[in-house]
């Protein structure tokens, strides 16, 4: 068993490792200029490779895949030759890369060709002070140059003299400016630190964003669960001990039907029927065709709002829990050992509750777990239907931009959750099958 | 000789739901005298017996044919059997000759053997009884079948035993009873195998004190 | 046991009478005949549509947004298109044709046979059929390595996988065909695998090793044929999905590409019209459902049958 | 203390009864017309081919059909009271309490997910009502009285846990513990070894007496039913034929079809001669294609008209103890039997080859590398670990002769001909085929040299494949290995059938087309396609029925001779070698224990292993006198096998010796007679002194 244990979780990183790798490659190879999307159409080719380069996406795959994976401040930090540490904004929260200068959080700024240093102050303010002596000669070129960080978490390279032209996007729009680096290394830590970089689409942390978005849909989710559980169990049970009979042929097509209905279908009827025609013959039904998500909390102060969402994740689930349960309370209603306790002379009850269930449970529990990527599916469509602002939407909005760094990291959480149930499924498994348990 | 060893395992016995008429029928087509009526778990609840389903004459008196018939069709075992308190029941590991003094004094043909738990292992039925006096006097196999009367005292069954086994004799059966018509004497059964009739009385009439009351080869 | 003394059971049945013989077991299922049915019709209205529609599917020749009445059918969406029409046409897409890109070699900008539904089964069917018969009857280090790489593309939920590569390739016949192909590969994998396992073990094989037959003769000669049954029945059903996904994916905005109608994109379009056209958005919806829950049907009819079949 | 004979009612009667399966387009009678009583305490012994109904009797007699089986007609009386259309409450009632059942395997019929201590109690908790202390307690002491070891223990592993003789001593001590009045046996040893077998039909025998449980016990071996029935029924295709005292059944069988099956079953006889194997010709109509009057008539050699059009009834057939189903039973002789023209008898002396070996193995292993289950074995650090599935095994195989191979299952008699074919390599030794080195595995072997290795396989539904027809499967070794122009092929392969004989017919069917017999022959036919010197048969006969056995085991003989084919055999069973094989060899647990000339094998000098197997071999002659030798314990692991002779820890001679340590030490192989010998601490002489295992019968 230890050994099964051990396997399953190296397999696990492996393939956690293997899916991030696939992500990013994917993205790498298909998504388009993003620069477009972002400067808009009409932006020139020299304002997007300015701005291509300061998003760092002018380096290769490679380090761009490990920066995002395991940050890259340690592979900068021999450049800049100081280390480098992040310290939260005090009024958004974000992190701010500073190196850390003998004890002194310090950022560089250049301006009309001057190198000065920004000295952070233990109020979070700075104060700038000018610091030419640091520039380094580079004995091939016989130019200065200069590594450290700017004040937009970037170690950057400046090279004196050299006056570079570049694009600058700021709050008041897109403009040219002088005294630019050469060369950005955009910082970060990594998602394995937590760190899953900027949404492109808004230029915040996607973390930020992202961690609300996950809590609504485990609300969401972990509700339909509640309810299609117990119930799609006691459906496939029911179904599976009168195999053939009528109750059994109305449990399986109808589950059959709910479950090769898309969501979206089901959703779509659910408004239909529940959110505008019951709501002309009963308008204070709770139901609501559209709603309104007005703020990330928004199912927290009116959880009717989930309702609908709920009831078209459980339509599609339940007919499949339920009719893999059908399908395993067959089989072993089938078996010899079932046989056995028959002629054993034991009551139906018995036979159905302490011989049966456990044994016909065993494989639905692991389809169930491994069934939970298919559940994260259906929560895109059924987020996307009714705007629910969830993880799915989020993916579905980023997918859509193509903000791969939103995408990279939604997407990630996704197959974190597949994946970590899966391997609970295999422990709900081996915990319940003695065979696999005492070998 | 316990009551396990002469018992009948695995008696027929019938559930207390079962319509009477039915019961009748399995009685008379195994001709058994004595069904056992056992609940869940073979624990008996009564026992049923022929006489039991015979009618009694006054309740027959005032029916006709087709209610007789009616009557009967509709009685349950549960209504005609003797309930289980007023059975009387045995032990298996008890000695045959407990069952047989119990049916004796109380009069009954049989009896429903019970375990620990008032579970049904067998019956004992008479014919059980007559079977272990058989295998006592080895009225089985081929043998002379002597009957020597003796006074009751110590020691003449030794004589006996001794005078036999001077002659290598084996003794394949034996039983011993107060003599019937003679009180203060006992007489001894002893069936010896492969000897013949002459071999035997030439050998025991010369005891002194007992005497050959009878001498015959059987089977 | 003289040759010729064997009993008619055994004479060598026709090919035709075979066929006559699976066909029965078809409609001895009531399951599978109705999901046949409904599977059928849509190809009936698919192949009509191909000669005949009642009216122009991509052209708002009528009033938005209209009711059924006794012209349109089943009314008109919000740029004034006969729905019905609109229906017949979307058929052909998903299991009638596939559109190629303009710069694919030599049928470039044309038309093939065989929907986009049907391709990206056939491809996730070579595709996991490959990979599942290496996996199961190699096992060792293969079946490790290919049931790792596997486990790691199940691990996507799908609609993510068909989001991230339609964000990464962008939208096109092809692309849904791969990301049908790609998203199928696993299952059909893992079915052959395990399969493959149980056939492994038959003396026949034994047999074929004991003559050195190589190991693609054993895979493709040996084991192929005899899978052939469950994947058929597991086809059907991955048809079935596929139908789901381009449904959800014409949903999402992120399907086929116009002009051609998509279902999925129709029960959007009728969605954000909803409150000024309720019709609209259930002659698509049904269409998308009944020919999955068809399929469905049919399959399990089928598999059911068959087990029957074999007691 | 009572006779046989029981007096009384009895505990089963079935009368007339047959059995109807509901199926798509009528119903097929899977029984018709059985008739038969078990008293209490006695054993009626069902015996019959697979698919004869034997199995379908005895579910219909606890009501078990299924949804589309039922009882059609008849009766059937427990206790005096009609079973049939007894349903709920009362057959529940019924079930576990007075009839209860064992199984052909255990495995399957045991809860994998429920200790077998609950499996045990309920029994008890729910028919009696019993506290579960008591019923703990009782369960114990039933596991006791069926001689289980650790019982206390036991009640709290799971099945998997325990070996298959002790899930079969689990199943029927669940079978007594309510002391039921009818015990039905369905196949209850057919999963089990041979020696394991013998010591569950001796509990068997002991439980029927001490209980005095009434046993129907069903079962397709002669020998088993022999060997613990006093009553035996003999059932062929839905119908009782025979019916009679055990001895005179074996003794006078008065039914043509049980006469036959005595004659193709094998035995372990003294002489070869008496061994030869006589198989029924034609097959078991299928149940929906019954014929019309007496049902064997078909397949009788004594069929006359009468037999075409009248069914005959089982009837006592006078002058003798049996009832059976025939119209001439009493002008039938069966002494006077000889074999029909038709039925291909093969002649024993074999060609007389110059005895040139033609494979020489020195010293062979097998080791299997295998994973630990600890931390340390997850990332490789531990030693290895191995199973030592065959261990320094030699013989040789003079050319045309036929090596039998005989152990129980796990004594590496399949690895080891895996091993010779190439499908593993070898781990040590060395193994030659006519010169060519053949430890490695098939991957290095030269094709010609796998053109002269080939195998016949154990299972008939799994030897072909079934997509392609009789026709390809044997055509594809000819094709492959170029024997015959491709243009010749398909006579070739026609000329094969024939000699198999299977008509040119066969060419176009598929495998599903054939009966198991069929498929056999036309794996031989594969076999032999390519021309191979050498063909290592792998139990070819264990998975058919005895009937089919015979014909099977006949036809490798006459192939032997036809084409002069070296064989090496396989088998469980020491009776299927004895007739067909020049040299035996004995292995257990990866070690060859003895070999020699069949006749040796088969008399002392014995290994005491031989003895023990050729003592636990159920004979199909209730009169046979066969020693009683049981082993004890379980066949240790071959992880860990035990130092020096494998079989020191159950050998049963081993106190013998003067000093019984000396089996930890390697024994040497004793010369006992012309190539034979034994490895074993005992000498010559004392082996010698061993009585034989089966006196002759009386």
């Amino acid at each position: 068993m230890a050994r099964f244990l051990v396997r399953s979780v190296i397999s696990t990183i492996v393939t956690m490792l293997l899916v991030s790798i696939a992500l990013f490659g994917l993205i790498e190879v298909g998504s388009g200029d993003i620069t477009v999307k972002i400067l808009g159409i009409e932006s020139t080719a020299e304002q997007r490779a300015s701005y291509r380069a300061q998003l760092g996406l002018d380096q290769s795959a490679a380090l761009r895949y490990i920066g995002w994976l395991v940050g890259n401040d340690w592979l900068v930090r021999g450049r800049v030759g100081h280390k480098l540490v992040t310290v939260k904004n005090p009024q958004t929260g974000e992190d701010q890369w500073w190196a850390d200068v003998d004890g002194q959080l310090t950022r560089w700024r250049m301006r009309s060709g001057e190198l000065y240093a920004l000295l952070r102050q233990e109020n979070g303010s700075s104060v700038e002070v000018l610091a030419n002596d640091g520039w380094q000669l580079d004995p091939e070129t016989g130019t200065e140059f200069f590594w450290g960080v700017n004040d937009n978490n970037s170690a950057v390279k400046w090279v004196r003299g050299a006056g570079e032209r570049v694009w600058v996007r700021t709050s008041a729009g897109f403009r040219q400016q002088g005294d630019g680096p050469q060369q950005y290394i955009p910082l970060r830590k990594g998602i394995l630190r937590g760190d899953p970089g900027l949404a492109l689409q808004t230029g915040r942390p996607v973390a930020v964003t992202l961690i609300p978005r996950i809590r609504n849909t485990a609300v969401l989710a972990g509700v339909a669960f509640i309810v299609v559980m117990p119930l799609a169990l006691v459906l496939g049970i029911l179904a599976g001990v009168n195999e053939g009979k009528p109750l059994d042929r109305v449990i399986s097509v109808g589950g059959l039907a709910a479950t090769a209905t898309p969501e979206f279908v089901t959703g779509i009827f659910l408004i239909l029927v529940l959110g505008i025609w019951l709501k002309e013959i009963w308008p204070g039904s709770p139901f609501k065709a559209v709603a309104l998500f007005t703020s990330p909390d928004a199912i927290f102060r009116d959880p009717t709002l989930l309702l609908l969402p709920v009831l078209t994740l459980t339509a599609v689930e339940l007919g499949y829990v339920a009719r893999m349960t059908r399908a395993s309370m067959v089989e072993v209603m089938d078996s010899a050992y079932i046989r056995t306790a028959i002629i054993k002379g034991m009551p139906y009850r018995r036979v159905v509750l302490r011989h049966a269930i456990r044994n016909a449970l065993m494989a639905p529990i692991t389809i169930i777990m491994l069934h939970v990527n298919w559940l994260v599916g259906g929560v895109v469509v059924v987020e996307v239907i009714f705007g629910y602002p969830g993880l799915g939407k989020y993916i579905y909005d980023s997918a859509i931009f193509g903000d791969f760094n939103a995408i990279e990291a939604a997407a990630m959480v996704t197959v974190f959750i597949a994946v970590v149930t899966r391997l609970i499924g295999d422990l709900a498994y081996t915990l319940l099958n003695p065979r696999l348990r005492y070998t | 000789m316990f009551v396990k060893d002469y018992m009948t395992r695995h008696p027929i016995m019938v559930a207390p739901e079962m319509r009477a008429t039915e019961a009748q029928k399995i009685m008379s087509e195994n001709k058994i005298r004595h069904l056992p009526v056992v609940g869940e778990g073979k624990r008996l609840v009564g026992l049923v017996t022929r006489q039991r389903l015979a009618l009694k004459p006054d309740a027959m008196a005032s029916l006709n044919v087709w209610e007789i018939t009616r009557f009967l069709a509709n009685m349950s075992v549960r209504q005609v059997m003797l309930a289980a308190k007023q059975v009387h029941t045995i032990g298996p590991d008890n000695t045959v000759e407990r069952a047989a003094r119990l049916m004796a004094e109380q009069k009954v043909s049989c009896l429903p053997v019970l375990d620990g738990d008032g579970v049904v292992v067998g019956i004992l039925s008479e014919v059980d009884l007559l079977r272990a006096i058989q295998d006592m006097l080895g009225m089985t196999a081929e043998g002379v079948r002597v009957t020597m009367q003796m006074p009751d005292e110590k020691g003449q069954f030794a004589r006996l035993a001794t005078t036999l086994a001077e002659h290598g004799w084996g003794i394949m059966g034996i039983g011993s009873y107060p003599a019937p018509r003679r009180a203060g004497y006992y007489q001894i059964v002893v069936k010896i195998p492969q000897v013949t009739v002459e071999q035997v009385r030439e050998v025991l009439s010369q005891i002194p004190g007992q005497e050959m009351v009878d001498i015959r080869t059987v089977v | 046991m003289a040759a010729a003394t064997s009993s008619p059971r055994t004479e060598q049945l026709s090919r035709l009478q075979r066929w006559g013989k699976t066909v029965r077991i078809i409609f001895e299922s009531r399951v599978a005949t109705v999901g046949l049915m409904m599977v059928l019709f849509w190809f009936l209205l698919g192949f009509i549509s191909l000669v005949w529609t009642p009216y122009r599917p991509n052209f708002s020749d009528f009033e938005q947004n209209l009711r059924p009445n006794s012209t349109n059918w089943l009314g008109t969406d919000h740029l004034g298109r006969d729905i019905l029409s609109r229906l017949m046409a979307g058929t052909q897409v998903i299991l009638l044709k596939t559109r190629l890109p303009g710069d694919f070699p030599i049928l470039g900008g044309k038309a093939i046979p065989g929907g986009v539904a049907l391709w990206g089964v056939f491809g996730s069917l070579t595709l996991g059929s490959v990979l599942g018969l290496n996996a199961g009857y190699r096992s060792g280090w293969w079946d490790q390595i290919i049931m790792q790489l596997l486990d790691a593309l199940i691990a996507f939920p799908q609609i993510v996988l068909y989001l991230v590569v339609i964000a990464a390739l962008g939208q096109g016949d092809l692309v849904v065909i791969l990301a049908i192909t790609v998203t199928g590969a696993p299952g059909v994998a893992r079915l052959v695998r395990s399969l493959t396992l149980d056939i492994k073990t038959r003396d026949y094989i034994r047999a074929a090793e004991t003559r050195g037959e190589s190991v693609w003769f054993i895979m493709f000669r040996e084991i192929l044929p005899n899978i052939r049954g469950p994947l058929l029945v597991d086809s059907m059903l991955r048809v079935g999905y596929a139908i789901f996904a381009i449904g959800t994916l014409g949903f999402l905005g992120i399907g086929l590409p116009p002009p051609d109608p998509d279902w999925g994109n129709m029960v959007n379009d009728a969605r954000r019209n909803i409150f000024f056209n309720q019709w609209a958005v259930i002659p698509p919806s049904l269409a998308i459902a009944t020919l999955v829950i068809g399929l469905n049907l049919f399959a399990d009819g089928l598999r059911e049958e068959i087990n029957r079949y074999q007691k | 203390m009572k006779s046989e004979e029981s007096v009384g009612p009895p505990v089963l009667k079935v009368e007339n009864l047959a059995v109807a399966y509901k199926v798509r387009g009528g119903e097929v009678e899977a029984v018709q017309d059985v008739s038969f009583e078990i008293h209490r305490g006695q054993s009626l012994g069902i015996v019959g081919e697979s698919g004869c109904g034997k199995s379908t009797v005895a579910w219909s007699i606890v009501n078990f059909l299924g949804a589309n089986g039922y009882v059609k007609r008849g009766s059937i009386k427990f206790q005096g009271q009609e079973l049939v259309g007894k349903t709920g409450e009362a057959l529940r009632r019924l079930r576990g309490d007075q009839i209860a059942m064992v199984y052909q395997d255990p495995m399957q019929a045991l809860n994998p997910s429920m200790r077998l201590g609950d499996q045990l109690r309920e029994v008890l908790t729910v028919h009696r009502g019993l506290s579960k202390k008591e019923a703990e307690r009782r369960c114990i002491e039933m596991l006791e009285r069926v001689y289980m070891p650790d019982a206390a223990a036991v009640m709290k592993r799971y099945p998997h846990q325990i070996s298959g003789g002790q899930q079969q001593r689990v199943v029927i001590a669940m079978a007594l513990l309510n002391n039921p009045a009818l015990v039905i046996m369905d196949e209850p040893t057919t999963a089990l070894d041979v020696t394991v077998e013998a010591a569950v039909l001796d509990l068997v025998a002991e439980l029927r007496r001490d209980f005095d449980t009434a046993i129907m016990f069903i079962s397709h071996n002669l020998g088993v039913v022999a060997r613990v029935c006093n009553h035996v029924g003999v059932m062929y295709a839905g119908e009782m034929v025979e019916r009679a005292r055990v001895g005179d059944l074996y003794a006078n069988p008065q039914h043509p079809y049980t006469q036959g099956l005595m004659r193709c079953v094998p035995k372990l006889g003294s002489d070869k001669v008496s061994s030869i194997l006589y198989p029924i010709r034609g097959r078991v109509p299928p149940p929906d294609n019954r014929p019309a009057g007496c049902i064997y008539g078909p397949r009788c050699d004594y069929a006359q008209d009468r037999c075409q059009h009248e069914h005959p009834a089982l009837r006592p057939i006078s002058g003798v103890g049996n009832w059976a189903r025939c119209h001439f039973a009493e002008e039938i002789d069966a002494a006077a039997w000889t074999p029909p023209e038709e039925i291909p008898i093969p002649t024993i002396d074999q060609p007389q080859s110059d005895n040139q070996p033609i494979m020489q193995i020195n010293e062979l292993s097998k080791y299997y590398e295998v994973r630990g289950d600890s931390l340390r074995d997850v990332f490789g650090l531990s030693q290895p670990r191995y199973v030592k599935a065959v261990e320094r095994v030699s013989f040789t195989v003079p050319k045309g002769k036929t090596l039998g191979i005989v152990g129980e299952s796990g004594c590496g008699k399949s690895t080891l001909i895996k091993t010779i074919i190439g499908l593993e390599d070898s781990s040590s030794g060395e193994a030659q085929f006519m010169g060519f080195d053949i430890t490695g595995a098939i991957q290095q072997r030269d094709t010609q040299l796998i053109r002269e290795l080939q195998m016949v396989f154990q299972n008939p539904d799994s030897t072909m494949n079934p997509s392609y027809t009789v026709g390809q499967q044997i055509g594809r070794p000819m094709e492959r290995f170029n024997t015959v122009p491709k243009n010749q092929i398909r006579s070739e392969v026609i000329k094969l059938l024939e000699a198999m004989r299977l008509g040119s017919n066969y060419y176009d069917r598929l495998p599903r087309q054939l009966s198991g017999g069929e498929k056999q022959r036309v794996g031989i036919a594969r076999a032999l396609a390519s021309q191979p010197d050498l063909v290592l048969c792998d139990e070819p006969v264990s998975a058919l029925d005895v009937s089919v056995q015979a014909a099977i085991l006949n036809l490798l003989l006459e192939v032997q001779q036809q084409f002069g084919t070296t064989l090496i055999f396989i088998a469980h069973d020491l009776s299927v070698v004895r007739f067909f094989s020049d040299y035996v060899a004995v292995m257990y647990l990866g070690q060859m224990m003895e070999i020699g000339p069949a006749e040796a094998i088969y008399a002392p000098p014995y290994h005491p292993y031989t003895e023990a197997l050729l003592s636990a071999v159920p004979i199909p002659d209730p009169k046979a006198r066969q020693k009683r030798i049981r082993l004890e314990g379980a066949v240790p692991s071959a992880m860990n096998p035990p130092t020096g002779c494998r079989f020191n820890t159950r050998c049963p001679r081993r106190h013998l010796l003067p000093d019984p340590d000396i089996c930890l030490t390697e024994p040497p192989w004793r010369d006992v007679g012309p190539d034979h010998q034994i490895f074993c601490h005992h000498t010559v002489e004392t082996l010698s002194s061993f009585d034989p295992v089966i006196a002759e019968t009386v």
